[in-house]
This record gives C-alpha cells, structure tokens and sequence, in this order.
C-alpha cells in the first residue's frame, strides 16, 4: 500500500502539464464558453487529445484505447480539472463506444468507432422516455420490423444535447410479449433521418440543454442493430454502471472548490473575508473531507478495475457521493454568492453587481440538481447497493 | 393564548385565497414575470380597491389598522400564488418605514398614497459589499447648511426600478460598520442625481442597483431621526420578515403538498411511487419541517405583534428554519418530480426559487443563526 | 393569534411557583436521586401534587381530574421543568386510568382510579414481547379462561420498573383464529399475583430500569377484565397517541438545554470557554431552534385537542421531534464532557475528574438512545404520519 | 500507487484474526473488562510471543520494522474483537515516543523490554483543564542543578494504572497554552511522589489519574529534546491516530454487518425488516460511510508513512470522519436492532460505546474540524 508516484509517473505528469499548456489555450477557453462557438471548439479539444491517443482512455488498446494505468488516468483528470479544461462529452466515447466494440458487428466497429475517436460524429443518448423515468426498462417506443428497416415510433426525453448531435443511440421495444426487460433492441440512429424531430426542453436553469426527441416512423436500417434483436437491455446494463462511476466528478468538484475557497479569502461580510465565518468554514471542509475520502475510493475503485474485478455496485456509491458533493459546492457557491446569487439577467448586470460568479452560482446550481435524478437517480443507486452490496 | 384566527381575519384570507385562484394561475404569473414591469398594475389598483395595502396601516391614516398577523395571512396566500406585485417593497418596507418614522407629517404626506395604489416604494438598504449588514454603509449623507448631498451606491433594491419613492440608508456619522450614525432618508427617484438600472432575480422579482450623485435633500427628509436609522430599520425587519415567513410557509406548504400528490399519481416499476417507503419517509420529514416552520412562524409573529423583548431572536430563529427547511422541502420537491421537475414549464421549480430568495432576504440561514447564537448565547 | 397569559394565567403560575417551592424541597431532591429512597420519595412527590388537584392532569374532572385548560397544561410543565422537579410517573395515571375511566365497568373504576389519583398503586405497562416489538400486534402471551379467571402464560419485555410495580397492564391473546389485531385482551393483573416472576434486564447505560416478566400458569380474576374479551386492540390504541405526546417532553429539554449552556460557559478549551467555541455555539443553537418550534407546535396540538379534536397523527410528530431533541442534548452534553463522557465508574471518580456532570452525561446519552424505539419507533410514527396524515 | 497488501501483511492480518475469532468471543471478553486489571496478562504474553508488540520498532532495535500500514492492520482486526489489552498505550503511544525520541540509549533500554512484553507502558498527556489540547500543560519541572523536579496532576491516562514507566509532558518553559516550552520525561511509576487513582471507562478500558508530587528526575529522563515536546507528541498521535483509525474500521464494518444481518433475521410485521426500503437505504448509508472512512484511512495511512507535508491534515481529517461517521454507524445499529440493542447482554452496545471513546481519542469530530480547516484554508 502507497500513495507514491513513481518516475515514469512523474515524467506522465509533465507530458500533460506541456500539452495542456500548449493546447488549452485563452483563445481555445473563449471559443468553448461561448454558445454560437462551443460545439466546434469542443470537437477541436477532443480532438487535440486523440491526437495525442488520449482520448479513448477507457478503451481496449487495440481499439485506440490510451491504456493508462489507473495511476495514469488519475494524474490526467486532475491536471486537467487544475487546468480548468473540459472532459469530453461521453456520448459517444464513453457510452456507445463500449457498447458497439463489445458486442457490435465488425463493420460497426469499423464504420462508428474511427469516427468517435476523432470527435466526427456527436452522440447523444435515448433511453429515458416521457413517463419512464428510473423505471428505464418501462421504455414504449417501438421499433418494427419492415423488410430492412426497422420502423421506430414513439419519443425519448432528457436528452442532452440532442440538438448537437448527429447520431442517436436508443433503446426501443421490439417485443413486448415478454418480462419489460426481455424485448429491448439497441439500435443507432442518424439524427437526419426523416421523421425525427427535437423539441427543445428550457430547464430551471433557464438554459437549452435537454429535448425530447420525437420519432415518426423514422426508417433505421437493421444494419444499424447492435447485437441481437431483443437483447438490448443487456447491452445497456453492462454500460450502466460505468456511466455512473463517471459521473463522480472527482477531479472537477477538486478544482471547484479550490477555486471557491479562493472566493471566500476575497469576498466580505461586516469587513471580514468570509474564509473567517464559522459557518463557511464548516461547510467548506465538511465538502472537502467528503471530497478527499471519495478521490481516494475512486482510485480503489479504479485499481480494483485494473486487478480485474469489474466495478459493480461500488460505481453507484461513486455516483450518489460524487452527485452529492457536486450540489454541495454549488450549493455552498450561491451561499458565498449572497443576494447576488439570484441574479437572474447575465451579461452587464453581472458587472454591475460586482459579482461575476453570481450568474455562474445559479446556472450551475439549478442545472445540477439534476444530477441525482439523472444516469439512474440516486435511490435507484441505493436500491442497487442494498440489493448487491447489502444482499437485501 | 390562543392560535386561531379571528373572523375577520378568515375572511381576509377567503379573499386573497380567491384572487390567486381566480387571477394568479401560473401560466397567467408567467407571463406577468416576463414583462418589463414584472407584474401587473392593474392587480395592483385591485389590491388598493380590495383594502390590501391599507394592512398594516392605523384606521386614523386611513387604513385597516391590522397587525402583522394580518400581513402574514395575506403573505402565505400570496406565496401560494408566488404572487409578483411588490407588496413587500412597498407596503412592509418602505410604508414600514415611513409608518414606524414616528413623523406625523410624512406619514400623512405618503401613507394615503400608498394604500390608494398610487405610490410604489423601494427601501435602499444594501450595498455592493454589504451583504447582510444592514449596518455596513458606504453611501455618505453629507450636511450642507440645512441640506444634506447623498452620494453612493445601492444594490439589489427590491422595486427599486418601478419606485417613485425610495427610502435611502447613508451614513451621517461613525464608521462603514458602526449601528450608529446611519440615517434614512426619503429620495423622489426623479429628482436629480438619482439613476437606476433594473434587473431581475430569478423568481421573477425586478429589483435596480441605484447610484446617487449628490442628490441634494432638505433636513426634512430624514425618516425618523438622525443616526437612528439602523434601529428604525431593525424594527421594520422584524416586522416583514414574519410577513415573509408566511408567503415562505404558504410556498413550502405547496411544494410539499403537490409533491404528495405527484408521487400518489406517478408509477414507476408498475406502482405508484408515493408506495415506496424511502420516498415516504422523507416526506414525512418534509412535512415535519412545515409544521416545525409554521409553529416559529407563529411564535415569532405572536413575539413581534406583542413587542415582547425576544422579538428579535424569534425572528432570527423563524429565518433560520426557513433557510433550513426551504432546502429540505425544495430539494426533495426537486428530486421526487425528477426530470419534470427540472423544467422551467413545471411550476415547481419556481416554487422552489422564490424559497432560496427568501433565504438569502436580509440574511440567510448560516447569517441568521449566528445573529440568533448572539443574543442566545450571551452570558 | 396571540400568546399573551391572562390576568388568571399570571396568578396561576404564581400559584405553581409557591407550591413548588414550598413542596420540591431540597430533602425531597435527595431523597429522589438515591436509589433506596426513590420511590417512597417519587411517590410522596406525586401525593402532594394530588394533595393540590394537580395530579391527573389530562383526566376528566368527575374523575378528580384537574381541568386545566392548555395554557395552565403549558405554565405548570414549565415551572416545573424550570424547578427541576420530576414528572409523574405515567404508567398508572397517564396510561392504564384513561383506559380504566374510557373503557373499564363502574365498579373497576371505584376500584382503581382512586388508588392511581393518591399513588397507592405503582403500576408497569405489559405491552411489548420478546420477538414483538414495533409489530406489537403480534404479540403471543396467551390467557385462556378458566371458570372465573383468565390463565396467562408468556412474557412480556422491556418492561420499565416492573420492579417496583404493583400492578401491571398487560395486552394478551385470547383468540388467535382471526387477523392478529383482533383476539386481543386487555387485562390488570397484580403483581403479586403467583407465578411472576421478574427478571431484570442491564441497560447499555448499566442501570436496571427494564425487566422482564415472565408470566406461567397466572390466574387473574375475570373482574381485572377491561371492557370486552378480544377487544383489547382498540382500547390499546386509543392510548397511544396519548403515550406519544407525552414523550415530547419539551418542558423537560427546556430545562437540560439551559442547564448545558451554562456548562458550555464555565467549560475550557484551551482557555476559552466552550460557549465561545463555533462548533459548541452551532450544535447549541441547532438545538433551541427545533425546540423553540417544537414548544409551539405542542401549544398547537394542545390548542387543538382542547377545541375537541383529537391528537392523531400529530402526536406522532411530537415524538419523533421530542426524541430526536433530547438525544441531541444529549449528544450535546457528551461533547461538552469530552474525554470525560466516557468515564464510567460514578461516585469519587467523578469529583477526581473534576467533571460532574459527566458520569450523567453517559447514563442519560445511553439511556436515551432508547427513546426513539419505545412508545412505537420513530419508524412507525413516521408509518403513520405517512399514511394518516400524507394518505400515502 | 497501490491499494493492496503484501503477503506478509495478509499473514499478519490472518493471525491477529484468528487469534479474535478464537481467543475473544465476547463473552471471554466481557469476564477480562470486568477483572481489575482490565486485560489479560496471559494474552499480552501472547502478543510477545507472535511478535505483534514488535511491529513498530526497526530491526535493529529487535522489532518487525513494521510501518504504520501494519499497526492499522493489526488494530484493524482488533477492533472486530474489542481487544483490551493495551496495545495502543504501551506500544503506540508510550513505544512510540520512545521509538520517535531520537536517544538511543533510551531506546535501548526500553523497547526490547516492550516487545518482550515486560514493560507496560502509558503516555499522560493530558490534564483536568486540557480537553483536547496537547500543548495546555500546567504540570511544571523544575530545573534544580542537574535534576527536575515534576508537579502536578495529569488527567485519564490509558493504561495509567498498569503502566510500569509512564512518559509526562511537563512545562519547562513558556505559558499554559504554549506549543513550545513543553518537555517529555521518562518516569517510573514507582517513584516517590507518584500516585495514580484508576478507574473504569465505558468501553472497558482502565485509564488513571496521576498526580506528581515533586518527582525528582535526572536530566537522562528527558524523551526527545528539551521544550521541543510538543512536535514529538503530535507526530505520535499522526501515528497513533491511524492505528487507531484501523481499529474504528474494524468496529463500524462489524457494527455495519452485525445490523445488515440482524434486518434479514428478524422479521416484524410478518416480514423480515431488511425488506423495508427505508431501512434499506438507511443502510446503504452506513455502508458508504464505511467505505467513504477507509478511504480516508488508506489516503492518511499512506500519508503519514510516506512522511507527506499533508499527514497532520489527513489524520484530522480521518479523525472527523471517524467521529461523525461512527456516530452514523453506532446509532443506526442501535435503533435498528431496537430494543435489543440497547442491552448490555448483546455486544452491539459495547461496540458503539468504543466507537464514542475513539470519537473523544485526541479530539472529536468537532475539535478535529476545526483543526483541519486552520490546515486547510490558511491563506
């Protein structure tokens, strides 16, 4: 047992802080916070790291896959989280891409997995349907069989980014004679297809960033079936749990709360920094505390991984603390944030008001409430535990 | 002792009850929050017919001469409604003030303007750095023979855009932080030097930043007396704030109720969810909570009404389980609807905003129990 | 809406101070806290108070109950409390007489209540079995008829001071054909009755305040019947709403409360007094905040009960606040022993360590923890807010 | 960076376990905590024996040259068991400042004697007045020629009553509330002018007040440097601390199992509770505030054998954790095993009651938080 980095780590490290200096650059930062210029400067991002061939870090190797030691992936993430610069959107690398090179096709593979690790095609995700939430297995939209196409009826919502993207992967019921779970079809589907259509969804975060995506009688080719007619729910659940131990956060809420602590030396109450308050001080390292412990069973569970065992129920606790510390520091952000955390208009009022990570604390706060709800919501996360762990 | 309404004051509630049913549907209150106003003048010379804003005012001005017992019963209806007209701005604030001044004149010269509907008021208290310290003032009251020069700068002033009339805190002696030495004074917004930039907060509330540029004031615009401002202040906090604990448990109330009810009508894994156990007992936890809130909301109201000497630890105490309770009650509301309750469509979510404002309204929960633990805590 | 006292009210509570005064004298005091005196003196205690018409609080006047209204109900548990003088004991004259004066015959009336209102009989409460616990209409003791008297074999557990007790009321079985709830008795049996036998049971505060007792072959007369065979149940729940608002005890946390501040501000760390310490000054407060809402919420369910509606679920509420508080003071006051919270041995210890307070501090914490599984867990008052109150 | 044990630390774990599974059925350990000594002579023979009082101490000195990975080990599996006999005070903490005093001359005259086992040993650090504070000494030395002479009393020392030598830290120069100016002595509990008085805590364990009436010591009884106690008392307890946070993951995991088993057995309502989700997700709780706590242990464990500048934080940070979640842990086993639980009979109590006396062990949560955030958020 130890914590040491070892030489060819040390040397790793600095590999990243070189590239992260040289690509994550001002004029990079600005092009990805801006709305009309995001999804091109992200696409450049991922990219800039497959260029590098780190950008498939979870892949097997002879895919393109990084093949980092969990040592490796862990010193990536925090450099990046230090630097500010952004992950990349799981879609398609993290979600679909271990569904299809693990049980796709070989011209799947050849035709999908090029194209995600150079960030050409945007993915986004269908599962969740208007009235099934957590009940994933409840889904009801319909994929039938007419000579080579499948005809898909019905809609998914929740989904992000959907008016990005050009690629769909959904989940639909292809048999509903059976148990909900049996008569499930994983199918991919090209956003341009005719009959799809995306309604945007305004969240309380007052931002578009979720849509219910429609489909009428849109025509899928059976190519585009993974594995077995019927068997998608298998499919689906292996990819599950690593979406969940993604979701953690670890290295992000780090940098989010290094930076609030920096907020709370300059920001004054009566006079006196707000880095004196008892109360802030409490609730700032009761989050660190938390924090701290769960970086370090993520790396357990990452080397757990890396020895073989694949990581279960374990993600799902990943999941419900890393969520809870996220809300937890947007939470303890609009605190610092004071009245000016209600500032709703952006923009010059936000110059005005002397507070320009007021606007930020509500976005933030208000779009990650969503985060206990979303990738299995957190008592689904529980029941999973106190099922697998528990043996309830 | 006794915890019940008086027949009057059912009424009173009957009839505010009625309006935000009749007139206050939310997609009608969505649309109302989008305009440049932020709410509607026509309710608002409703609210004057019907006698609303002669609440708390004496019967010799020409009001209903109610306590805040009243004000809290027409809060919690409102908060049901998340009702926008700037009651709290014009009314408990500045007619607060101005009602508290003990100057007969300028009551008599503003009061009656108020309760027809005419004047819209705004209370200036805050600054830029100020946070919750109502006793932290930069903006500087300087004498000039029998006149007074305000220069300065206030933030987040609730219907500060929309006033005709603000009443301004400045200080006339002692330090940024001192109690002491902080006048309020009555500022037309047209005169000159006075500029305001509105804005809105997310619950739908329009509030301006005002800068004042040697606006030149005669003595008798002072509100109360000199240097006795923060004490005057102090008072009519107390006051609105156990007003505002009532729109706070009139929204708590909703978020809780219609959550019950969603998780009666939504299934998942083929039952109903409010079947599950977990989700059970945690709204039980939420419905403790607004019993918990609505019973310091009583005490503290009882304290202030009577003017007993803990009226100000009872409030304390009353905002620091709003700001406590209002996080339980708003975050389980969240998570329980789900996705749906993530959509700006749904009403819950702007439930659960107006909740977080009233947190952070003169002072948040952390801020609250610290003030509380002063007074508890002196040996 | 107001909670000023009256003129009457005023003049009352002056009452109360001079008869407590006059009555929890210092001897008295002693007399309580030594375990070979408590109960002549707890008993001695409880005859002043009926000496003065101040005993059976909540009973109905005919029955020499005190007619009190709520705000008398409200003044006299605070000066008491206030005094430090103890409650009464509630088995006999909180618990069995309203079922007696509910539900009992004329003659059972005659027989009982005057012996309960002068504290002649101390009386324990046989309702919880081993194996039953919440579920409490499970339970299994048997009694079956026998010419004139019920034959009661079984045991019933966790039964507070049962060794002091002379009589006991106990919930058996006497028909076990229908649901569980029906076939209940509820029968009064005298302790002396042979066949008890009493087993103590040592708390994890070490002190013996539970029992069992085991009842074998016990022949109790038909007369010591209440009301109807295999009815029991409902004479049994109407009393426990009752049992529940009686826990609250907020008078009772009042007085801890301000005696622990006092301790906080006498109490050094590193020179300063506790009280001063954020932690210290945040817990306190946590504290008197819930209590402050919880005295109100008591005066309203009082309130309420005196218009003639019922304590339901309410009551409910009352308990699991109550008990939640008075184990955070307690909580409250380990932390203020700190390292002498754990010391375990009383008497010329407790003078060496300099701590008082401490060796009370342990037994009340370990004692307390309790207080959330008696009288119905807190699990299932939440059952019954949940479905009494929500409609769940 | 590696998660996992060596072999020889699995054969150690697996020893000490079987040891407890054979030797320390509670019952058998319930009979020791009730005998005047507390523990049992014969085991701490055993100890010797099976080399387990060596494993701190570097070969040279005859020790296992152990790390404090292994002590964590070791208590570890202690925990599960409520070991009494006193490993952490004559090993950890009187070994330790031995072991960390830098004179060697002491360290040969002492250690070889604690790993035979010969030697109880206690550290009184401690005093009437000091809480949680090491550097609130009042106990005075002082320097006569080339002796010292000792006053004063020290408070609730671990194994105190047993000890053979017992090491003070005493004033030597500097105020009461002083991090420098403390100095550790050497003394022999035979000497003229000790008295100890030992009592019973609640968890089994005999600790003794010990009072020093002018015990005159040589210059040589000095541990360490003079005035410089302080810093090696706090790199002790860094050690200490996470041995001793092995033995609260061993007792939370045994109080976390114990109750997950319990629901499964025991049914109410015609059904055993573990079905009840409530109590399910109550459970779920405890079960990440097990793993969330052994984290924590590994990441200080690590630290403070790597001698990384983050140790003190990490262990204040263990600390905490250990605090609030035993806290969780203790009570949710208590009431979730109901009235059963809270009987002396059953050993869940026992458990708990050492969880408490851990929380309380150098600083509970509380105290161990604020220490964290002064690490923490330093400017």
């Amino acid at each position: 047992m130890d914590t040491t980095f070892s030489a060819e780590d040390l040397a790793f490290r600095d590999e990243v802080r070189v590239f992260l200096a040289n690509t994550f650059t001002d004029d990079l930062k600005a092009r990805l916070s801006a709305k009309s210029t995001y999804k091109a400067a992200q696409v450049e991002w991922q990219q800039s790291l497959n260029n590098q061939g780190w950008f498939a870090v979870n892949w097997p190797t002879e895919y393109g896959g990084s093949g980092w030691t969990p040592t490796q992936k862990f010193i990536f993430e925090n450099e990046r989280s230090l630097a500010g610069a952004p992950g990349t959107i799981p879609f398609g690398v993290s979600m679909v891409a271990p569904v299809i090179y693990g049980f796709g096709s070989d011209e799947q593979k050849a035709r999908f997995l090029p194209r995600i690790l150079n960030s050409e095609d945007w993915w986004c995700q269908g599962y969740s349907e208007p009235g099934a939430g957590s009940d994933l297995a409840a889904l009801k939209t319909k994929a039938v069989l007419d000579g080579d196409d499948y005809v898909v009826n019905g809609a998914k919502i929740w989904t992000t980014y959907a008016q990005l993207a050009d690629w769909i992967f959904c989940l639909v019921r292809t048999d509903s004679s059976g148990k909900k779970q049996d008569g499930i079809s994983f199918l991919l589907i090209d956003m341009k297809t005719p009959g799809i259509k995306v309604n945007p969804i305004i969240g309380i975060d007052n931002q578009h960033t979720l849509n219910e995506v429609e489909f009428n009688e849109v025509r899928v080719p059976k190519a585009n079936l993974i594995g077995e007619q019927d068997k998608g729910w298998t499919y689906a659940k292996a990819l599950l749990s690593h979406e969940r131990t993604a979701i953690a956060g670890v290295a992000q809420s780090k940098r989010h709360l290094s930076e609030l602590k920096k907020v709370a030396a300059v920001e004054l109450s009566a006079g006196k920094p707000l880095l004196d308050d008892p109360s802030i001080r409490k609730n700032i390292t009761d989050i660190e505390i938390e924090l701290m412990a769960l970086e370090y069973t993520e790396l357990r569970v990452l080397a757990a991984a890396a020895a073989g065992s694949s990581p279960g129920a374990e993600s799902s606790l990943l999941k419900i603390k890393g969520t809870e510390i996220q809300q937890s520091i947007q939470k303890l952000r609009m605190d610092l944030a004071g009245v000016y955390s209600g500032v709703f208009v952006g923009g010059d009022i936000d110059s005005l008001s002397g507070h320009e990570f007021s606007d930020k604390a509500r976005v933030e706060y208000m779009y990650g409430r969503a985060a206990t709800v979303y990738g299995g919501s957190n008592e689904v996360q529980k029941n999973i535990i106190s099922k697998f762990v528990l043996g309830l | 002792m006794n915890f019940s309404f008086s027949e009057e004051q059912n009424m009173l509630r009957d009839s505010i009850s009625k309006f935000v049913q009749d007139q206050y549907e939310f997609s009608v209150r969505e649309k109302l929050a989008k305009t440049e106003l932020g709410f509607s003048a026509e309710n608002w010379q409703t609210f004057a017919e019907l006698g609303w804003l002669s609440i708390p005012f004496s019967e010799e001005m020409g009001g209903f001469g109610g306590s805040v017992v009243d004000s809290m019963i027409l809060m919690e209806e409102f908060g049901k409604g998340l009702v926008l007209e700037p009651f709290i701005a014009t009314v408990l604030l500045f007619g607060g003030v101005i009602n508290r001044s003990g100057n007969s004149a300028m009551m008599e010269a503003n009061i009656p303007s108020i309760i027809d509907g005419s004047t819209q008021g705004a209370l200036a208290c805050f600054e830029r750095q100020s946070r919750f310290e109502l006793s932290d003032v930069k903006t500087q009251a300087t004498k000039h023979g029998d006149q007074y020069s305000l220069s300065g700068e206030k933030s987040v002033v609730y219907n500060g855009a929309s006033a005709d009339k603000i009443i301004v805190s400045a200080r006339t002696s002692g330090g940024q932080y001192d109690n002491d030495g902080i006048t309020l004074f009555l500022v037309d917004a047209n005169v000159a030097g006075v500029e305001s930039t509105g804005y809105r907060m997310m619950d739908g509330q329009m509030v301006a930043n005002i800068t004042l540029n040697d606006v030149v004031l005669s003595r008798e615009s002072i509100v109360g007396q000199l240097d006795k401002g923060f004490l005057l202040l102090q008072k009519v906090v107390n006051e609105t704030l156990t007003a505002v604990g009532g729109e706070a448990i009139g929204v708590m109330d909703k978020l809780h109720t219609a959550t019950v009810e969603y998780t009666k009508a939504r299934e998942q894994f083929g039952v109903a969810i409010g079947s599950f156990q977990a989700l059970q007992h945690r709204m039980v936890e939420t419905f403790m909570a607004c019993e918990q809130t609505r019973s310091l909301l009583y005490r503290a109201v009882c304290s202030v009404a009577e003017d007993k000497d803990e009226a100000t630890k009872d409030v304390l105490a009353l905002k620091t389980m709003i700001g406590r309770a209002g996080k339980l009650i708003g975050d389980e509301a969240l998570q329980i609807h789900g996705g749906i309750g993530m959509t700006d469509e749904l009403d819950i979510g702007h439930y659960v905003k107006r909740l977080m404002m009233i947190n952070t309204f003169f002072g948040d929960a952390d801020y609250s129990q610290q003030k509380f633990a002063e007074l508890s805590l002196a040996a």
